[in-house]
């Protein structure tokens, strides 16, 4: 098996590869150069196994909720598993947000005198869920589905630790771990979706994806 | 699922809009829907229930109430939106089945023109009050300190079942009133009549699957039957079988059943009794036994030979002869009487000839079997008629009613113009209409109390037409009330109870409560496994049906007396009006589902509009091409509506579907069609008093006017293209008969 | 009769009167151009208007439904497609066969090509339901990985025309170097400068002729089959498909037929029109409009015999459908269309066999019209009973199209007028060079020392001079 | 990618042809329509109407044909192609003397000029003597009621739809099915001319403006998207129903069970006229019923051991190869 390095598609095997596939890729050597600049600024490569993270920048802005979320405390500083929250991600297509009394059964006890929890107790006496902001989207004629990718990248990839699933997350979600409220730092388009479904052997049926 | 109330109602919320919006494919334009960040919002649940998974859709147990053979559904909810009906696979009425007027219930849930908060009407004018005023004026007028006589109100409503049907009648013993009309259009009274007499019970179960061969008299079973998804999977059994069963349709307009007919034989309206007498003739002369029948039957049947009856009826002696040959050789048979012959002044007679069929050939204990009753007779449905419309209106003309409460039915758009009940209704002093649609009715009443949509509310109901499998199924919601100012109709009748102090309802803080005090209070004997009655209840939820145990039930075969009259022409009006029913409209009461009004009529195809269907001749006659306005006129008023040829129709027949036309009902219904109801003559059953749907006589006349008649087929044929294409019987029975392939 | 003998020219004719009365025709217009362009103008806003309306409301307001997914955009399209065969039929086909008397009339011929092509153009992205996307049929390289769907005749289409349009209008720019060369030398102002680019530097020396020579035969050459081609590409978008009356196998000839017929009706047409209005009565001689009209009575003949094969084949054909389909042409809803078409396409041609009818130019100017009526007639009965009479019968159905149809297919007419009206003021719209030649060679049969004369003036290097190959210029 | 999947599917679809088996698919969804049990009802339709975000197109735009209805029953008047048993009047003699007594309909007859000769041109521009139809008045094909046909889109293996797009919006799926992918038809409706069923639709106004008026658009669904005007579409053996089944068994590791799950219309029809399932696996019904009525795909013409068995394909003389099978209406006469 030859396995190449693409500018646009990192590590990638090309005995599968055919001519329509090659080609496109091919003939963008030639802006590669300028890819190159961008290339160096991107994040280096999460050590996920069997496994070639997509590329792409997208300049996120940031997006006001009704509560700061510090997801850097929750998920660098106490290390909490980003499935543990978005416990849907592994049994849905969405990843879903958690529901306040998840938030709460820590939240009871813990750092209760925050202003931010103060906020959050407000809204759990007053029984009414915060509406949050939605931040990653993709057009409603796209299926997308977490349960599956969490299945490739996570549960049936051979030597990866579940720990290590927010590396998997960030392929789409960036270093969620590093910022407060999440933010859209990858395109999230369809050449992001295509380049990575061509790296790592994803489906190419349209209907896999297109409803 | 668990009963746990207060969570799966906060399941039922509605989540933020996200996935609702409209996504349009492709979109190169800006829709209802964004992708850039913090433009939509996301709400997730307060405390969820374990099962309960954003973007995977969840079933709910319930009832169809779009009419009265109460399937039970199961209804997807997603993001706390009910999204479909599938019908519930453990029903033993509808066995995971559903029609189209059920798939459509949705769009009576989700209407635009649903009515959102209370109408009272002031000088005059229905005006949105607060739910306030509209219980003081309620109570005022009805309430236990208003000295209101019992025997001055009545409750008007459609067929009522289960819980409801318990409450109401407490209500009624509450105030002291034993005035209960229950209306429906589409009924089988006059046969439920014949067969009490004859058999001993109302409504027998016809084994429609044990037949040979079916001999229908305008039985429209699958279409606009007791139950027409029942009857539909039992035709496919009938069909499938070995051999496979025969049906002969007789009728003057080609019902959804006839359109499936083996051997459909137009008949002038009216003669049915008589085509049954000739047949019985027939199946004597060809030797079986009669000598069970009295004297008087079997001169009546002796004087009923082929010529006449070919004369009377229109229905050629061979052919007569070829029914009668099927039904002797193809044992055992059924035969069934329908809208079309009971729908005359002598509709009994008629009904009760056709009944003799079956006692002449035996089926009474083959394929007509006692139905019994269920152990819970309080909550068996009370079939609708039409005889309670006529009484009704009767009672209004005396004015002997001062209060009335309309529930479930809409008499000002079903009574024919001659009864004048419009007026009639508006002498009575208080009106109040319990509905979700601004119907005729509705808006003719002095208040208006705005209840939930099916999908919304609780309850429990019984199927007119229960299977050997009796059971009650339950209704719960699906959603969370899309209105906040609308109530409940269990919750409303409760308040009144408690208001009137009655016995027993006092505890309840609503009718949830009541209805799970009541399934606790069920014996054993229909709880099975259940341990607790928690237990039960959640298990009821989760299934959706309580099975219950037949008591009693027994057939006698007994001859009635027939004398039918002798067959008059009308030479001032020559045609027939045959006012169709159809499955999808119903009588009318779906008029306002977008879908079923999309939904082709199934015979003549036709979309959204009325149309009348005349026999090529009769429009040769008249010198009318399709889509030509045609004026039908009976002596109580006319309607004009366009002309669609086919000859599905007896040539002296002029057939106005039911369902349209209607004056209110919302944006989909309103001044659409005609309604065919409104120009019936005003005549009776002699001996049921029953409105006699099928004995109007009318004259047509071309209006002139011509417009395209806009429905479905380009061409109504298949130029040979082998579409469809057909197979005889015994090669079926040859090549499957016995095989069960999948 | 004395006008048998004819000539197709008058070589008397000097050269600097040619000039001068070509030339002429670029002078400032009279007040009945602005008249014509007006009316042009006004014809093209209906379309724009309607098209706008379309756009804003779906197709929809065309009042296209589901048997007719397909309607006169189509039917128009092909019909520009058809009329652009004219000019490559007389420039180059004609030039390569030697029949010089094409040369007074083929450069308007040529610019027909390049306008009718350039309206035909616009009708496929009329059509689509989504044009906003209509690039998507092009293979371009995108990190989504898409491509066009190579096996569907439409995608042929796009190459097709793409390519007929650039070639046929570089052809007519190859052909008018020496012309413009012309004009630039007895122009002023803002002309002198267009034409000074225009002409890229042509001085007639003899490197130049040769080069011209050899560039023009290439292109000939090439353009020819590639005329051909395009049509047959454009009538697969039938011949390709199931439906009945579609499936033909002889609709590639039948539609270069059609296309050829129409581009001569045309030409016959608008040389009545610069005849009359430029009196060009020298150039465009009684004996050339002869000439073209016996070729368009040909092509009318052959057209109608394809049409013949067309029914016979499916008469005697086992297809139930496609036989349905025909009688439905001859019996249907589409039958007085059908029937129109066959009068005007194999009926009034017959005008053109007689000299009589012939040599009255405005008789001829509305049989050519009508012609044209016809070949659209035709293009629309291809499109239209196939759909409403197809297989299932459920989904027979007779449609007329709606005024947006009618309007934009109205405005095209004045789209492609407007164009020519500017062509004829900015291009002298007869090549003069080639009329020379053609005077040239005729002088020289009529007269042989004179034509020695010339030969040896110019195949003489010596003499040479600074305006040679064209005298006079 | 598309191009990829077209030519590979192309040549599995040839391949498939050649050697009698799709063995190269995942799936192969199919789909048994048994018009002995079909009572022509509608139930099915408006299930789709339900699922699929049909829009309600109203009734000018149903005048022009411009109507959504991915599933239809389309009812025909006509004698059956049996030799009735007997010529008779049903209605009354009179009528019976004028008309002649039903012919056997055996080959395929191209139709009479006659149906076309009146009233196609009239106002309004429908053949309203035609809609009636010459041959309805013919013999007396209501003696034998109606012929119900529920049409949905046929899934041909054979597409003729899928070749003619030019932006190949409609592929053949590995699961043997025929795409529509919206957001990349650009509404050429070449597709729709080439279908001889004419069972593709087109999206002539942005329909999803006035279809769903609050809170109607509340009952739209979720897991799928909404068509704008310009796009094409049709019936999809409900696939997103398809999707969800087979991500449950991929979760599983499993190969998706028969009658795990059904499309909308299969699944509400009263009379289990319609059968839909995995014509890979040999033990589903689908496949069941195409073995015992000996019809296979990839054959423009079957060759029945016994040719009484009713099992057909509607047009298949075209060789579309459709999915769906046809079983005869049954009739005693």
């Amino acid at each position: 098996m030859s396995v190449v390095y693409s500018f646009f598609s990192g590590w990638v095997d090309r005995s599968g590869a055919s001519i329509s596939s090659r080609l496109p890729r091919y003939l963008m050597m030639l802006s590669g150069v300028i890819a190159l600049v961008l290339l160096a600024a991107s994040p280096a490569r999460a050590d996920v196994p069997n496994a070639v993270p997509p590329k792409g920048e997208h300049q996120g802005k940031h997006v006001e909720q009704p509560i700061e979320f510090p997801h850097d405390i929750h998920a660098n500083v106490n290390k909490i598993n980003c499935m543990y929250c978005h416990t849907y991600a592994r049994r849905s297509k969405v990843a879903g947000i958690p529901p306040t009394s998840k938030c709460m059964g820590c939240h009871m006890v813990i750092a209760t005198d925050k202003p931010r929890i103060k906020k959050l107790t407000e809204y759990w006496e007053k029984r009414e869920p915060p509406r949050w902001k939605k931040v990653h989207d993709v057009p409603d004629f796209v299926h997308f589905t977490h349960e599956k990718h969490l299945k490739r990248f996570v549960f049936d990839n051979q030597g990866m630790e579940v720990d290590k699933v927010s590396e998997v997350c960030a392929f789409c979600h960036g270093e969620v771990k590093k910022m407060t409220v999440a933010e859209k730092v990858k395109p999230l388009n369809m050449g992001f979706c295509a380049r990575c479904h061509e790296a790592n052997k994803g489906p190419f049926d349209c209907w896999k994806c297109h409803k | 699922m668990s009963g746990n109330n207060v969570n799966r109602r906060d399941f039922l919320k509605i989540l933020g809009w996200g996935g609702v919006g409209v996504a349009v494919a492709g979109c190169d334009r800006p829709t209802t829907v964004t992708l850039e960040e913090g433009k939509e919002e996301v709400v997730a649940y307060l405390q969820p229930e374990e099962y309960v998974i954003p973007g995977v859709g969840v079933w709910f147990a319930s009832t169809c109430q779009q009419c009265p053979a109460g399937c039970a559904v199961h209804g997807r909810v997603r993001e706390g939106r009910v999204l479909k009906m599938e019908g519930n696979p453990d029903s033993p009425i509808n066995y995971g089945k559903l029609c189209q007027m059920g798939q459509a219930g949705l769009q009576g849930h989700y209407n635009p023109d649903r009515l959102k908060k209370p109408l009272l009407r002031k000088g005059g004018t229905l005006t949105e009050v607060s739910w306030e005023e509209a219980m003081t004026q309620l109570d005022q007028k009805v309430g236990p300190a208003s000295g209101l006589n019992g025997e001055r109100f009545a409750w008007f409503t459609g067929t009522v079942s289960g819980h409801q049907s318990v409450l109401l009648s407490a209500h009624l013993a509450a105030v002291g009133s034993k005035n209960h009309f229950v209306h429906e259009v589409i009924n089988d009274a006059v046969a439920r009549a014949v067969n009490q007499d004859m058999l001993g019970e109302a409504a027998p179960r016809y084994l429609l699957d044990q037949a040979r061969v079916v001999l229908s008299f305008g039985a429209d079973f699958v279409g606009t039957g007791a139950s027409p998804v029942y009857f539909a999977n039992t035709y496919a059994k009938f069909r499938t079988a070995t051999p496979r069963g025969v049906l002969i349709q007789v009728e003057p307009k080609m019902t959804l059943t006839g359109g499936s007919a083996d051997l459909w034989v137009a008949i002038r309206p009216g003669t049915e009794g008589v085509l049954a007498l000739g047949i019985a003739k027939h199946l004597v002369s060809q030797g079986v036994d009669a000598s069970g029948l009295p004297e008087s039957l079997r001169t009546l049947i002796a004087g009923h030979d082929a010529d006449k009856v070919s004369k009377i009826t229109g229905v050629p002696p061979d052919r007569i002869a070829r029914i009668a040959a099927l039904l002797k050789d193809r044992s055992p048979s059924l035969v069934l009487a329908g809208a079309s012959a009971e729908g005359h002044a002598h509709g009994y007679q008629s009904v009760a000839a056709i009944m003799l069929l079956n006692v002449l050939l035996g089926n009474v204990g083959k394929t007509i079997v006692p139905s019994g009753a269920s152990q819970f007779p309080q909550m068996e449905a009370k079939a609708g008629n039409t005889r309670d419309l006529l009484a009704f209106a009767d009672a209004a003309d005396k004015k002997a009613l001062d209060v009335v409460f309309f529930h479930g039915a809409n008499p000002v758009y079903t009574a024919p113009a001659a009864l004048g009940l419009a007026e009639k209704i508006k002498s009575i002093p208080f009106k109040v209409a319990f509905s979700c649609f601004p119907d005729e009715t509705a808006m003719s009443a002095d208040l208006v109390l705005p209840i939930l949509s099916a999908h919304e509310d609780w309850g429990t109901h019984m199927g007119v037409y229960q299977p050997e499998q009796k059971s009650i199924s339950i209704q719960q919601p699906l959603m969370e009330p899309l209105y906040p100012d609308t109530k409940g109709f269990g919750d409303l009748v409760l308040t009144m109870l408690k208001a009137r102090k009655a016995a027993g309802f006092e505890g309840f803080e609503d009718y949830y409560a009541y209805l799970k005090s009541a399934f606790a209070a069920l014996p054993d004997s229909v709880k099975g496994d259940a341990v607790s009655d928690e237990d039960f209840w959640g298990k009821t939820l989760q299934k959706g049906i309580v099975k219950v145990t037949t008591v009693g039930g027994s057939l006698s075969a007994k001859a009635v007396e027939i004398n039918l009259p002798e067959f008059k022409e009308d030479s001032a009006r020559p045609y027939h009006l045959v006012p169709s029913a159809r499955l999808g409209m119903w009588d009318g009461r779906h008029a306002n589902l977008p879908w079923l009004q999309e939904a082709p009529d199934q015979i003549s195809k036709v979309v959204w509009t009325s149309w009348v269907e005349v026999h090529p001749q009769t429009a040769a006659k008249l010198g009318v091409k399709e889509g030509d306005f045609i004026k039908v006129a009976s002596e109580h008023g006319a309607v004009e509506a366009q002309v669609y040829i086919y000859k599905g129709v007896h040539p002296d027949v002029i057939a106005v579907p039911m369902g349209q036309g209607h004056e209110e009902y919302g944006r989909y219904a309103k001044g659409r069609g005609v309604n065919p109801l409104k120009v019936l003559a005003p005549v009776a059953d002699a001996k049921t008093g029953e409105l006699a749907l099928y004995a109007t006589r009318v004259t047509a006349a071309h209006v002139g006017r011509r417009e395209l008649l806009v429905k479905l087929m380009g061409n109504e044929t298949q130029l040979g293209r082998k579409m469809v294409a057909t197979v005889k019987a015994d090669v079926f029975n040859r090549t499957e008969g016995g095989k069960d392939v999948a | 009769m004395k006008h048998v003998s004819e000539k197709d020219i008058n070589e008397e004719i000097k050269w600097a009167q040619i000039n001068t009365d070509i030339l002429q025709s670029l002078q400032n217009p009279r007040k009945a151009y602005w008249v014509a362009v007006a009316v042009c103008i006004a014809m093209l806003a209906c379309a724009v208007v309607a098209e706008v309306y379309q756009y804003q409301n779906g197709l929809g307001v065309a009042d296209l439904n589901r048997p007719h997914m397909w309607g006169l955009y189509i039917a128009t399209f092909i019909f520009w497609i058809g009329m652009s065969h004219s000019g490559t039929l007389l420039s180059a086909i004609l030039h390569i066969v030697h029949a010089d008397w094409r040369k007074p009339i083929y450069r308007f011929a040529e610019a027909m090509t390049t306008f009718s092509l350039m309206t035909a153009g616009f009708f496929p992205m009329i059509h689509l339901g989504r044009m906003w996307n209509l690039y998507w049929v092009i293979p371009y390289v995108t990190d989504r990985g898409i491509w066009p769907n190579f096996r569907s005749p439409l995608v042929w289409d796009a190459f097709a025309i793409t390519t007929y349009l650039t070639s046929s209008a570089v052809f007519l720019f190859i052909g008018m170097i020496p012309d413009l060369a012309i004009c630039r030398d007895n122009s002023t102002g803002w002309r002198k400068k267009l034409y000074s680019v225009l002409s890229l530097g042509w001085q007639g020396t003899d490197r130049q002729w040769r080069n011209f020579r050899k560039t023009y035969m290439l292109m000939a050459c090439f353009l020819i089959p590639l005329a051909v081609s395009v049509h047959s590409i454009v009538s697969s978008d039938f011949a390709m498909s199931i439906m009945p009356g579609w499936h033909v196998t002889s609709f590639p000839p039948y539609f270069v037929a059609g296309a050829l017929y129409s581009g001569c009706a045309s030409i016959i047409t608008l040389f009545i029109i610069l005849r009359y209005f430029f009196r060009w009565e020298e150039y465009m001689t009684m004996a050339i409009h002869e000439k073209i009209c016996k070729l368009t009575f040909a092509i009318a003949m052959v057209w109608t015999y394809l049409n013949l094969v067309e029914f016979g084949a499916t008469w005697y054909g086992h297809d139930p459908v496609a036989k349905e389909v025909l009688i439905s042409k001859f019996v249907g809803p589409f039958a007085p269309f059908f029937w129109a078409m066959l009068f005007f396409g194999s009926v009034l041609p017959f005008a053109l066999a007689f000299e009589k009818s012939r040599r009255n130019l405005p008789w001829m100017f509305v049989v050519s019209l009508l012609l044209n009526v016809g070949m659209w007639l035709e293009r629309w009965m291809i499109v239209g009973p196939t759909l409403s009479h197809a297989y299932g019968p459920e989904s027979w159905n007779f449609l007329w199209p709606s005024i947006v149809q009618w309007a934009i297919v109205f405005g095209s007419f004045g789209w492609f007028g407007l164009l020519f009206l500017i062509f004829v003021k900015v291009v002298p719209a007869v090549s003069m060079y080639e009329v020379k030649e053609m005077v040239f060679h005729r002088r020289r049969e009529a007269n042989p020392e004179l034509a020695a004369q010339f030969h040896r003036r110019i195949t003489d290097a010596q003499s040479v001079t600074a305006k040679p190959g064209i005298e006079g210029a | 990618m598309s191009l990829n999947n077209i030519l590979t599917n192309w040549s599995r679809y040839r391949k498939g042809a050649e050697e009698g088996g799709f063995h190269e698919y995942e799936h192969q969804w199919g789909m048994v329509v048994d018009l002995n049990k079909c009572i022509g009802c509608n139930a099915c339709s408006v299930a789709c109407y339900a699922e699929n975000n049909l829009p309600v197109v109203g009734e000018t735009r149903y005048a022009k044909s411009q109507f959504m209805s991915w599933m239809r029953i389309e009812r025909y008047w006509d004698e059956p192609d049996i030799e009735p048993y007997q010529a008779t009047p049903s209605a009354n003699v009179d009528v019976w003397i004028e008309t002649n007594p039903p012919a056997a309909k055996t080959d395929v007859k191209p139709s009479m000029p006659g149906s076309y000769a009146k009233g196609l041109l009239e106002p309004g521009g429908q053949g309203f003597e035609e809609r009636v139809g010459v041959y309805a008045t013919k013999g007396e094909a209501q003696d034998f009621g109606a012929s119900f046909l529920p049409m949905m889109c046929q899934q041909c293996h054979a597409a003729t739809c899928e070749p003619v797009c030019p932006v190949a919006a409609t592929y053949h799926t590995p699961d043997g099915l025929n795409a529509q992918v919206y957001n990349r038809c650009i509404g050429s409706r070449y597709c729709s001319n080439n279908c001889p069923y004419r069972l593709r639709y087109f999206n002539f106004w942005s329909y999803y403006e006035d279809a769903w008026p609050e809170p109607l658009h509340m009952q739209l669904n979720p897991d799928l998207a909404v068509r704008d005007k310009g796009v094409m579409e049709k019936c999809t053996f409900c696939v997103q129903r398809i999707r969800v089944a087979k991500d449950e068994a991929k979760m599983e590791n499993r190969k998706v069970r028969d009658g795990e799950f059904a499309t909308a219309c299969v699944q509400t029809c009263p009379t289990g006229a319609l059968v839909f399932g995995d014509m890979q696996d040999p033990e589903s019904k689908v496949s069941k019923l195409w073995r015992f009525h000996q019809v296979e795909q990839g054959k423009t013409k079957q060759n029945k051991q016994n040719k009484e068995l009713r099992g057909y394909r509607i047009l298949e003389g075209l060789n579309t190869d459709p999915s769906v099978m046809y079983l005869e209406r049954v009739r005693e006469v």
